[in-house]
């Protein structure tokens, strides 16, 4: 909002006159840096400070949401390790140097042994409705099939197209499909593998979950497999 | 190409800045009183956020990765000082420009689409090209939600609009609906 | 005669044209009743209920809060029987009712009554309904086995939801958009589908429509505008790629034929120019096109009208006549 | 100046010269987070946290900061309390957070705030600037939470998260979208403005 | 006749002109009193040259013009000087008027003539005879018709367009004497040609006037360069830009005359008055006027000396009836309500229409619902609507911006607005408020 008091607001603000405090005769330029200066410096440290009480909670925070959704959709493993894609191939090694935000990231789950390949838990994201829909959701390399979904954001529209996020049973229609999914009234499927029932009336909201993993899958599918294979060996 | 189309007319119509993500709202509110000032107003606009949004990417990119505790003061200063140096190069380079826009150059400063430009890229991670778009995209649709409350204040102002309503109440009511029309946007490019 | 008293002075011009504003207004209603009939034979009388919350809606606040006698003008009337026959046939009437009472209240009454609002009250009514209640609004009851059974959850009482289990029947733009299945055009022409109340029956409303533009109560160009417009744009998509809907489908579907006809000339938010009303008709088709084609929307022609209705006063600006006389360099300015 | 007491400065805000339902101010965040009640109050806290740090600390300084860079001044000051806010909620309450995204940040340009500041912290002993800033801040909160229950109420059906009306209530979710937050407020003005008037012609009439 | 010319927009009221279109034009008797007022035409009011108990004969000049745009005024019957007072005047203020006592069983007697015979003079000498023949327009804004003769210098003029349209419902004076003084109106043109110059004429002639096209048509004289011109039925045809538009295609630039595109219009009924002066050697005493209109008992198209009473004049022609409301001088669409009955006829009187309480029951005005129609019927492409509003709220400078100026406040968006909004009115209104104001601000 701007300073300057709109002009179909009742009349001018506050009590106080507008006019500014009498400033100091000439000021030298000197103290004005130093002035902003000073400021800026103090302003530095109290947020250096705050940062470095709050940043670990935030952090632990983050980490802990990001835990929780890629256990969930991997449905099994209780541990898990995250990929980058590299040159075409994942590897758990960040390149020196590389944004992590840049990268194609999954999370491969980890068995009981803690080093076995148990799943994939892939984030996928498609402009949706209203706007961008991300999800993760987990996949099984061994068949093909959806292990499980989680929408983690989406402004879909309430009480329709919100229900890709928080009807329990959208989510479950996804669970042990073949990829690539495909989409059908909600009924009216034919049985086939690969059909998850959409959500009546928010077709578009329902679309956008399946596309997202279908293209994403359709993407990363090469490098995936690859590293399966690798695994398995 | 199609993400960027899509992240442009978002911007633009889905999610307009000023009607669905209320940025803006004081020019739309305020200012926006006779169509051709809407209209400077919002070429203004435009500019000043291509330019924060090339800001914003580097600052991001060179800056912020070390210390993102300091994105809202830099953001800001960042702002303010692009400001000014528009407003100079502007005078000093098209006196004809900076007549036609200068007096609005100030008032963005403190428009909180511009901050809000800056922030929302970052926060969605948007690379150079993609907060292009995104900026274009933004400044775009304020300048339509502009024009548009401009040129329907013209009209409303012919009208015999009871007191009761006259004034902010009315403007709100039809920036209202404006924003309900903008629903018909939902979903753009994302059926195919 | 022998005194001057009773002589009149009134300023010229001293004869008038026949029209009045009530009479054009209440021959809009008069036309709207074919339709009225059409809803009620294709959906059973429960759409007649439906009709009635809406104008119910319309009528009360206009009484209370408009002008003096602004009843007696019809306008309030056509908003909510237009705004009725948008509604699905088994709409809860508590939210028809309401969709009414908000289409006059924040549509005209906030603007000052007749004459000087900015949008389409009735649209303005049907597009708070669809925000509100997207999950009613797009669903459309199957045919019950009987004829006079009310569809739907017609009864909710108020602020509640309608009942769940509706059967429902698509129409036929969700059937195209969703389902990528055509129907057939005879249907469409007459309204033997699924849809809302009034939009259904192609033919009748453009039969009505017709006897108004010889009437000169509603201007033609605008529908023939929005009409050549859909068309063109819809034929070029359609040749282009046939997974696009063809012409005669897209004019046919859904409110496009009722929305041309009765909303989109409404004169209070049209333009007044003949240029105006070229411009704003090809508007609306070319954004109903792009909503239906490339929008997450299955029908687009409500949210057309309304954005083309806040460009009334532009495009009312931009084609203002060139004054006679006047030298072609100054009719820019 | 005009002289105005302590309770004065303390109450001004809140109703008489409430900063967004009369001086129309800091409508971005009115209409952005006021979908529920818990965000409205989120953001009220969060905004009058930061005007009541500013206003405290450039009452405290105005002495040493020189005129020419007096806003600049300002703003380095509000950023760094909007940036505090913004670590402390996402530490504090991470869902809230979330659902207020970039509007905290947004704070920043918030015009009650610099405003404040340039009408009155900067004049004002500390005390009284601290009374003005609480006053105000309160008035905010108060505009938020009245939308916030509006749209909460009748757009969720319910009040904090507690449902009101029980499991058939049918929400009318156009209120916690956009155009329900230009069209509450719209209403509430309007409302506002009624109000008014009738105790205007009341006052008149008792008048004469 | 094939496609028929016309202009664009106008309005088509109900014609109502068969209630005197086949009655032939008859002499009116004298009546006792006349009322001559001083300001009978546009431009300065003439100065009275008599006094009170003065002896007038028909035809003696009684006030001298008061500059060039003004015209003399002469006595329409022999008579003795009343008094020169205030009188009732057709526009419904009250105005000095010379008041004459018609001398009753008075011969009228014809006199020598008072006026040249045309045939001896030359341009500059006709334009004095009409200017001392106190002719002006008869087609109702009476602008001194000398005026008109007398380009300013280095202004040619090509074309004289006569104005034979009549466009007003119910008025018939022009249509009767097209077809029953064809001669004289082509004797007119004959002399005003000379005067100006002009080379080319044409008569617009609406085609629901079949009889005086035919007349015109049969008297042509084979000298002439006369076109004679049917044109479709539309008011408001007779204005002038609108005239010049439809017969040559020329649209007169916005604040300018005639003149600027090489035309000068004249009204048939003076022209033919131009003849019959040149041809008695009488000035303009006398014109023919249509009493018609359901409110009068027996309408006709007479010749009445100019300053009869209306009130005379109506009981010439029976009389009114009883549900008779409103008596309107001129035409319907732009004439003036008379307040009072004994406002005389004047030389820029066409007509006198009563109608019936039926015909002007007040209607409720309604809020502008913007159908657009005034813009379709605007002949002069303006936005009625818009300027409308504009006046609701006074914005005079933005009326202006938009081209108020060039309004002749015809009524026809009056005519068609459904809410029976009064534009017209409000436009005349407000080129008031600016003419004033323009005047106040000029030095």
């Amino acid at each position: 909002m701007t300073a300057h008091a709109s002009p179909i607001g009742p009349g001018p603000t506050g009590p106080g006159p507008t006019a500014p405090p009498p400033a100091p005769p000439a000021v030298s330029p000197l103290r004005l840096v130093a002035t902003l200066g000073i400021s800026g410096a103090l302003a530095g440290l109290l947020l250096v400070s705050v940062h470095r009480v709050t940043e670990p909670v935030i952090a632990a925070h983050k980490q802990r949401v990001l835990e929780d959704a890629v256990l969930e959709v991997l449905a099994g493993p209780t541990s898990y390790r995250t990929l980058y894609l590299v040159d075409g191939a994942f590897t758990p090694d960040l390149p020196a140097g590389a944004d992590p935000r840049t990268l194609d990231t999954v999370y491969a789950g980890l068995g009981d042994d803690g080093a076995r390949l148990d799943g994939f838990a892939i984030p996928a994201s498609k402009p949706g409705f209203q706007d961008k829909v991300s999800l993760l959701f987990g996949w099984e390399p061994k068949d093909g099939t959806v292990r499980a979904i989680r929408v983690l954001e989406s402004r879909e529209t309430p009480g329709l197209g919100d229900r890709i996020e928080k009807d329990p049973a959208f989510a479950a229609g996804f669970v042990g499909r073949t990829t690539p999914l495909v989409g059908v009234k909600a009924g009216r499927g034919t049985g086939a593998p690969s059909e998850v029932d959409m959500i009546t009336g928010a077709t578009i909201s329902s679309r956008t979950v399946i596309d997202a993993i279908d293209t994403t899958l359709a993407r990363l599918r090469p490098a995936l497999d690859a590293y399966a294979a690798e695994a398995a060996r | 190409m199609s993400d960027l189309l899509w992240i442009l007319l978002s911007a633009m119509v889905v999610n307009n800045f000023t009607l669905s993500l209320f940025l803006g709202l004081c020019p739309f509110l305020g200012v926006s009183g006779r169509v051709e000032t809407a209209l400077r107003m919002g070429l203004a606009n435009i500019f000043v956020l291509v330019l924060t949004s090339l800001c914003a990417w580097a600052l991001n990119t060179f800056v912020l990765v070390y210390a993102p505790f300091l994105r809202v003061i830099s953001f800001i200063v960042v702002i303010a000082s692009l400001v000014q140096i528009v407003e100079m190069a502007v005078k000093k380079f098209s006196p004809t420009l900076f007549r036609q826009l200068g007096i609005y150059l100030p008032l963005i400063t403190t428009n909180c689409a511009i901050l809000g430009l800056a922030i929302f890229q970052t926060n969605r991670g948007y690379g150079l090209f993609q907060g292009l778009a995104f900026a274009v995209g933004a400044g775009l649709g304020l300048t339509l939600a502009l024009v548009l409350m401009a040129s329907i204040r013209e009209t409303t102002e012919l009208s015999d609009v009871p007191d009761v309503t006259r004034g902010a109440g009315l403007v709100l009511i039809v920036a209202g609906t404006l924003s309900l029309a903008f629903m018909g946007f939902a979903g753009l490019l994302s059926g195919a | 005669m022998s005194t001057d008293a009773r002589l009149l002075v009134t300023a010229a011009p001293h004869v008038r044209s026949a029209d009045s504003t009530p009479r054009i207004m209440w021959t809009v209603v008069a036309t709207l009743v074919p339709l009225l009939a059409a809803g009620a034979w294709w959906f059973g009388p429960g759409a007649l209920l439906v009709v009635a919350a809406a104008v119910v809606g319309a009528v009360v606040p206009e009484h209370l809060f408009g002008r003096r006698g602004a009843l007696g003008d019809g306008s309030a009337a056509i908003t909510g029987l237009l705004l009725g026959l948008t509604l699905p046939p088994g709409f809860p009437l508590w939210m028809a009712c309401l969709g009414g009472a908000f289409a006059i209240v924040a549509g005209k009454l906030v603007f000052g009554g007749l004459g000087q609002n900015v949008f389409n009250p009735a649209l303005v009514g049907r597009a708070f309904l669809q925000a509100a209640f997207p999950v009613a609004i797009t669903t459309w009851p199957a045919p019950a086995a009987d004829w006079s059974a009310f569809r739907g959850d017609l009864l909710a009482l108020p602020l509640t939801s309608p009942a769940a289990d509706t059967v429902t029947a698509a129409t036929p733009l969700g059937l195209m958009k969703f389902e990528h299945t055509g129907t057939a055009l005879l249907d469409l022409a007459i309204g033997r589908t699924g849809g809302c109340i009034g939009e259904t029956s192609a033919l009748l409303i453009l039969a009505c429509g017709v006897l108004l533009a010889l009437k000169r109560y509603l201007d033609w160009r605008i529908p023939a505008a929005v009409f050549a417009s859909t068309a063109l744009l819809s034929g070029v998509l359609h040749a282009v790629d046939a997974r696009y809907p063809g012409p005669l489908f897209m004019l046919f579907s859904g409110g496009l034929v009722l929305g041309a006809v009765y909303m989109a000339t409404d004169m209070v938010t049209s333009p007044v120019t003949r240029r105006g009303a070229w411009i704003f008709g090809a508007g609306i088709g070319a954004l109903v096109v792009v909503i239906r084609v490339w929008g997450g929307l299955a029908e687009g022609v409500m949210y057309a009208i309304l954005l083309m209705n806040a460009l009334v006063p532009f495009i009312n600006r931009a084609t203002q006549p060139r004054v006679f006389g006047q030298r072609p360099r100054e009719a820019t300015s | 100046m005009k002289e105005t007491t302590a309770r004065e400065d303390l109450l001004r805000g809140i109703w008489r010269e409430n900063p967004v339902l009369v001086q129309m101010l800091g409508l971005c965040p009115t209409l952005a987070v006021t979908n529920s009640v818990a965000n409205s109050l989120a953001m009220g806290i969060a905004t009058a946290f930061v005007l009541l740090g500013s206003s405290v600390l450039v009452a405290s300084v105005k002495r040493l900061v020189p005129g020419e860079v007096r806003i600049s001044a300002y703003v380095l000051i509000i950023a760094t309390f909007v940036t505090v806010a913004d670590m402390a909620l996402e530490a504090l309450a991470p869902g809230i957070h979330k659902a207020l995204g970039a509007f905290i940040a947004l704070i920043v340009v918030n015009c009650i705030i610099l405003g404040r500041q340039e009408a009155f912290a900067s004049k004002r002993p500390v005390g009284r600037a601290a009374l003005d800033a609480l006053g105000t801040g309160a008035g905010f909160v108060i505009a938020l939470v009245l939308m916030g229950s509006v749209r909460e109420v009748l757009g969720s059906g319910s009040f904090l998260g507690h449902p009101l009306f029980g499991a058939h209530y049918e929400p009318w979710v156009v209120m916690i979208l956009p155009p329900g937050g230009f069209l509450t407020l719209g209403s509430i003005l309007i409302a506002l403005s009624w109000l008014r008037r009738r105790r205007a012609a009341a006052a008149g009439e008792a008048r004469s | 006749m094939g496609f028929l010319r016309g202009f664009r927009h106008g309005v088509h009221p109900p014609e109502h002109k068969e209630l005197t279109a086949e009655r032939a034009i008859r002499r009116m008797p004298f009546p006792d009193e006349l009322v001559l007022p001083l300001s009978q035409h546009a431009g300065r009011p003439a100065r009275p040259i008599v006094r009170p108990g003065d002896r007038v004969e028909r035809g003696d000049k009684i006030a001298e013009a008061d500059g060039w745009v003004s015209s003399p005024v002469h006595a329409s019957a022999a008579g003795t000087v009343l008094d020169i007072v205030p009188q009732p005047h057709p526009s419904g203020a009250w105005l000095p008027a010379i008041r004459i006592q018609v001398a009753a069983h008075s011969a009228q007697a014809p006199r020598p003539r008072l006026i040249p015979d045309w045939h001896d003079l030359d341009a500059n000498g006709l334009v004095e005879a009409v200017r001392q023949g106190g002719v002006v327009g008869l087609g109702g804004a009476a602008f001194p018709t000398h005026v008109k003769l007398k380009p300013p210098e280095g202004r040619r003029v090509e074309s004289l367009i006569l104005n034979g349209c009549e466009c007003e419902p119910y008025l018939t004076t022009d249509h009767r004497t097209m077809a029953e003084y064809p001669e004289r109106v082509h004797l007119g043109l004959r002399i005003m040609m000379k005067c100006l110059g002009a080379t080319r004429a044409l008569i617009g002639v609406e085609n629901n006037k079949p009889d005086a096209l035919a007349a015109l048509q049969r008297t042509r004289p084979d000298d002439l360069d006369v076109d004679i011109v049917g044109l479709t039925v539309k008011y408001p045809q007779g204005a002038e830009k609108m005239l010049i538009r439809a017969l040559l295609g020329h649209e007169v630039p916005e604040g300018g005359l005639p003149l600027d595109v090489g035309v000068v219009v004249q009204n048939v009924a003076s022209i033919a008055t131009i003849a019959e002066v040149f041809e008695t050697g009488l000035p303009l005493v006398e014109r023919i006027v249509t009493v018609t209109g359901p409110g009068v008992r027996k309408p006709a198209n007479l010749i009445v000396p100019v300053g009869t009473r209306v009130r005379a004049l109506l009981d010439a022609c029976g009389g009114l009836t009883d549900d008779a409301a409103e008596v309107v001088l001129g035409g319907p669409m732009m004439g003036n309500a008379l307040a009072e009955l004994d406002a005389p006829v004047t030389k820029g009187t066409t007509g006198v229409v009563v109608l019936t309480e039926a015909d002007v029951r007040a209607r409720d005005v309604h809020p502008c619902i913007r159908c657009g129609r005034c813009l379709d019927a605007c002949p002069v492409f303006l936005n009625p609507q818009l300027l409308g509003s504009l006046a609701k709220r006074g914005r005079l400078e933005e009326m202006d911006a938009h081209h108020l100026g060039v309004c002749m406040v015809c009524g026809c968006c009056s005519y068609v607005c459904p809410s029976n909004i009064p534009l017209s009115q409000m436009f005349g209104a407000a080129k008031r408020d600016l003419r004033r104001l323009a005047a106040r601000a000029a030095p």
